[in-house]
């Protein structure tokens, strides 16, 4: 993992003051929002599975700003608060949803792993790991035949190369010139298994070989590198038609879920060695190196955010339950 | 009305489904230039050309799951499993994605999409363990999947159509012992509904109720009993998920007997629902048990003599009608 | 006898049959370091090492195939599923290949392996449409497999031990709403056979018939139409594949009514299968007819009001058996 | 395909006489066994599938001759009446097991693709594309577990690298010094489709990086260039434990099955070019050129090994069917 050892940010970056303000409320909100999230977690309003974002926010934020998400989509995984977030659900309707409520994104009837928004062409969360991947190969197949040079953009984590699916999806992509890109988020863990220990190759780039297609490694906690190679690529994909894989590099902070308590198997002091790098802190040294913005002015922006959210998880958790009936509703009976 | 063999009135209801909607598309091993193992997308890759009839590596699960991203988008994928043997591959996409992602997304997303091909010990014989089973059951176990299955080529040809213009996802499963028979098919743009079970011969002591493949069996049992002076009724139930169990339990007030026929395993088969279906909502007009004549709980053997004793045999069949005839 | 929560006494009969026989390998996903997801697999790492107890990567069908080869060499590989539902993508392996190997060569091979892991709607709430799930007639409806399900923590034991020393390939289904809950458990050696159903409670007016997390209910509802002077027979099926109705069976002469409770969806549903059986062999024994009270067809919702509907309700049982009582 | 131009046998082996004389038997003997085979299914003897081995037997005649079937172990696919030949199974059983008959090597209920024999650790044929590739993990997983150094060889066409059980398979056979050859035989079809339409990279040998495991290809029509390159693999894998991967070019010369008009769909010119590279003739003419034997001597071989085939044809058709209780035998009732 050589990303790993650079210090800080991928040089100067040629983004506009208003656009990396943009970035860091983004960063943000989802920190927060995951924080709050465990929080009701705990407090019982959210059952079963909280997959947290938290420490892989550069990750989205780098690609779904690079999206048109006009004529582009998204099929993710199960980590989808953060991507949830990017796409511009309330959200409200997010907590309603992990809360349970009718309100939220999927009626209440999804939860964590299971938010979707047509509206957004945001196509799901999933709970099966490497369940998106051919769909999204799917979408990217719609796509080639609409005018609109639209993307598909698959997110999904370490442990789904190794499915079955990950092999076929990328054949089948590569061999119909499908515009979907492969992008693996490379947290180091597949729950509680490190990567080599479930991957024959510990680099991921190097075991996507294989398909003819192009790939690369990005450091996901360097938010311009991320930027930048976003834009490349959707460029690439649009005006070649051609699916692409990416390996972005970064770690969660949380356990796999709320229940896991990563530092039994990963150890305290890889986990300091992460925070290190922490996507925030270095965007935050830039903005204050550069003078784009104060140290204040980002702990104020931070302090906003923080309001606005827990106004939202109030609305949240103020909304009704689903109706009874909602029960039967939406399948054939 | 002309006559077709089955997988004649399959490729028609292709054929004018691909005319009538390009969104329409499919997908499947072989079905392209190589015209389809089992004819029934013959000569549509010339027609449609290779964006509408695509063919697939051997990947299962994947291009189910391409189905459903190509559903997801308005698309209306017809997927073709070679053998629906092979759907185990699938069975992921089939019960996690394609039959949930409208429930599961409150609704937001739907996929309107087709899984198709032919199931059971046929049409050729020899198909062997991993060829020719019957997993009717697995489908019809899982909601938000319509299934339905066809027994004769005029229905063949209006249930896919119907199959194929459904907003929810569709297994269509075809008889494979019924693949090359022949009969009469309609040249009509028609469609049969989804969801009705219907009296293919009518009937007064009592009801043998069959679906795709062993309706035929159903069919010539009838007329063996008719020597005997046995009037039978023979229901098909066309769809086996939604069950539309109205046809049969009518039947059964007038029969107050009945026998399920079916080329499945009997263990948690189809007929297995049927019979509890009738349990449930007949039993007041039952004067003796429904019992079932299914295939052998075997893995289907090669040998021809045991591939044969393994299908629902026709003395059984005849044999218990009146047996339960004369309880 | 000590008290021992589900998961512990399975840990305790793989803890015991790992010490007993060292071909008895453990195979999955986060069962060794991690010590297992439902901590079924808790402490064997430590104790039997890397080589007995194997974390695979996220690659269930081919694990389990896995699991076939080894046993064809004379192992015997107990796979887990960290949950049930994930045993879709490995279908393929276990209906073509683990279940059948013994009869597709004629007697040369045979696969004595385990297929484990929970399923259904628990241990905890909110696990949603793809995580639980109870598939158990997806493993029923194949011949060549054992398919059991222990409703105690005693059973639990007995029965998984007799699992891994079964010639046949076993699915073992653990019931996901009982994992932490407490039972008794025998500190011996012992053994509860694979193919025989069990009567859990005595009574006389009705017999309620259910497996796996189910059974519960069935004694809940016993306890509840006790208040209202109906005395309820509990049959616990426990082998889903065979199926032993002679208990069942046996129940109904003296009670003349039955009840089937089950999470499983209805349609298709294991249920099915046991009304079915009922119809055939026990019909004349019948006063009314024998209804199925059945986790909800529909994937398993989010929402802590519509989960709790979706599972089988305490008041439709009681009120479905006074019904039959009542006919 | 480079190796297809090669015009002749690679080199001057150092095998004896003896040892030549044994592979051109076995080859002849695999070649005219498919033909009987061929002509008793058009007369009804036979049923269901026939997929013929005829064009490809160096591939087998090279790797199962290195094996030693003491302690090494088969997993194969559906093509497996070669090396069902090859193991030493009396080919009277396997032409009883076609014709469907109780002393058939399956006792009749498998058929042309369901062989097995345990004796001679032939673990099946196998009617499922990939269906194999796990098992072999798995007989490999058991090996390593021995004291023996035993291996296991896997046997499966270039269709079985689209599925995902390949990809998984591989990773795990890697990740775990699984001594598993897996042995991809790249006849150019998977049925009806040509290499480069069902995947990705047509080189399939380029296609199995990602693993991290030793590959390469090996000319599937030189029985010379095969037997070598099995006995250095062997030697390999028993001393170092690891999984391998070889892909060996050869062709086909039916259809995929019975039923199948290859040259619809591959052209005569492309069949008569790889006919010009027999794997027979190319032996044939090697030993004749180096006086190992005469022309007039391989064809009284080729007439022997006919006429002891005809007599194995023979006796299958005239043993008796399964015990019509055998239906219910070998499965759990
Ligand atoms: C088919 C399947 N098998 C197993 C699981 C259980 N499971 C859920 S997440 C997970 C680990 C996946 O890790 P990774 O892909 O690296 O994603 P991350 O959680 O790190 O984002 C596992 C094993 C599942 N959901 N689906
Ligand atoms: C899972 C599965 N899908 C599809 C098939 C149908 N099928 C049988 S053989 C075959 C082609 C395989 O070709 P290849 O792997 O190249 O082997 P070859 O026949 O050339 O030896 C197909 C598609 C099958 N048997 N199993
Ligand atoms: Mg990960
Ligand atoms: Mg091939």
């Amino acid at each position: 993992m050589s990303v790993q050892s650079q210090p800080s940010l991928s040089g100067r970056p040629s983004l506009s003051a208003k656009t990396l303000q943009k970035y860091l409320r983004q960063m943000l909100t989802i920190r927060e929002f995951e924080q709050l999230g465990e929080r009701e977690f705990r407090n019982g309003l959210i059952r079963g599975y909280y997959h947290s974002y938290a420490g892989q926010e550069a990750v989205g934020v780098g690609f779904i700003n690079a999206m048109d998400l006009k004529r582009d989509y998204i099929v993710d995984h199960y980590r989808d608060h953060g991507h949830c977030l990017l796409v511009g659900i309330d959200p409200s309707r997010i907590f309603a949803e992990l809360f349970g409520r009718a309100s939220g994104v999927s009626g209440g009837k999804g939860g964590s792993m299971h938010m979707y928004s047509a509206e957004h062409h945001f196509l799901g969360g999933d709970g099966i790991v490497g369940g998106g991947l051919s769909i999204a190969a799917g979408v990217g197949m719609a796509l080639r035949r609409q005018p609109e040079d639209g993307i598909c953009v698959c997110f999904f984590g370490d442990g789904a190369l190794d499915t079955g699916t990950f092999h076929e999806s990328m054949n089948m992509a590569s061999l119909w010139n499908v515009p979907t890109l492969f992008i693996c988020v490379n947290n180091l863990y597949s729950m509680g298994t490190r990567v080599n220990e479930h991957s024959s190759l510990s680099q991921l780039v190097d075991r996507a070989q294989g398909y003819g297609v192009k790939t690369e490694q990005v450091d996901g906690q360097d938010v311009f590198a991320v930027a930048e190679a976003a834009e490349r690529i959707f460029k690439y994909m649009r005006q070649n038609k051609r699916p692409y894989f990416v390996e972005a590099l970064t770690y969660r902070y949380q356990g796999h879920g709320i229940h896991d308590k990563a530092s039994n198997y990963r150890g305290v002091e890889e986990e300091a060695k992460w925070h290190g790098r922490d996507p925030i802190k270095l965007l935050t040294e830039y903005l204050i190196a550069e003078k784009v913005m104060s140290g204040k002015q980002i702990e104020a922006l931070r302090s906003e955010v923080l309001h606005e959210l827990e106004a939202k998880v109030a609305e949240a958790a103020a909304a009704p339950l689903p109706n009874p009936a909602d029960l039967t509703k939406d399948v054939l009976l | 009305m002309k006559k077709l063999s089955m997988h004649e009135a399959l490729n028609l209801a292709l054929r004018e489904e691909l005319k009538r909607d390009n969104k329409v598309v499919l997908l499947g091993e072989e079905i392209g230039k190589y015209n389809g193992v089992h004819y029934v997308t013959r000569g549509l890759y010339a027609e449609f050309g290779k964006d509408r009839v695509i063919d697939t590596p051997i990947s299962e699960e994947s291009f189910v799951g391409v189905g459903v991203g190509m559903a997801l988008l308005g698309f209306r994928p017809v997927v073709e499993m070679m053998r629906m043997d092979f759907s185990l591959r699938a069975m992921d996409q089939i019960y996690n994605h394609m039959a949930k992602l409208r429930y599961m997304s409150g609704g937001h997303l739907s996929v309107p999409m087709v899984l198709r091909g032919p199931e059971g010990p046929g049409p050729n014989p020899g198909l062997t363990a991993q060829h020719g089973q019957q997993l009717t059951t697995l489908f019809a176990h899982c909601p938000g999947l319509r299934v339905v299955t066809p027994s004769t080529q005029y229905d063949a040809k209006g249930m896919l159509k119907a199959a194929i213009r459904s907003d929810d996802p569709v297994v269509f499963l075809e008889p494979g012992p019924l693949n090359n028979k022949q009969g009469d098919v309609g040249e009509d743009d028609y469609v049969v509904p989804l969801d009705q079970a219907e009296v293919k011969r009518e009937g007064s002591d009592i009801t043998l109720i069959g679906y795709g493949a062993s309706v035929a069996l159903c069919l010539q049992a009838a007329r063996e009993l008719e020597h005997d002076g046995v009037s039978a009724e023979v229901v098909d139930m066309r769809s086996i998920r939604p069950l539309d169990m109205r046809p049969a339990l009518e039947s059964i007030k007038k029969t107050n007997h009945a026998l399920v026929v079916e080329y499945a395993w009997q263990s948690y088969g189809p007929g297995a629902e049927i019979v509890a279906r009738l349990m449930a909502e007949g039993f007041w007009d039952l004067e003796a048990p429904v019992e079932r004549v299914s295939g052998q709980e075997v893995p289907l053997p090669y040998a021809a003599n045991l591939e044969e004793l393994s299908k629902p045999q026709m003395d059984e069949i005849v044999g218990k009608a009146k047996q339960s005839l004369a309880q």
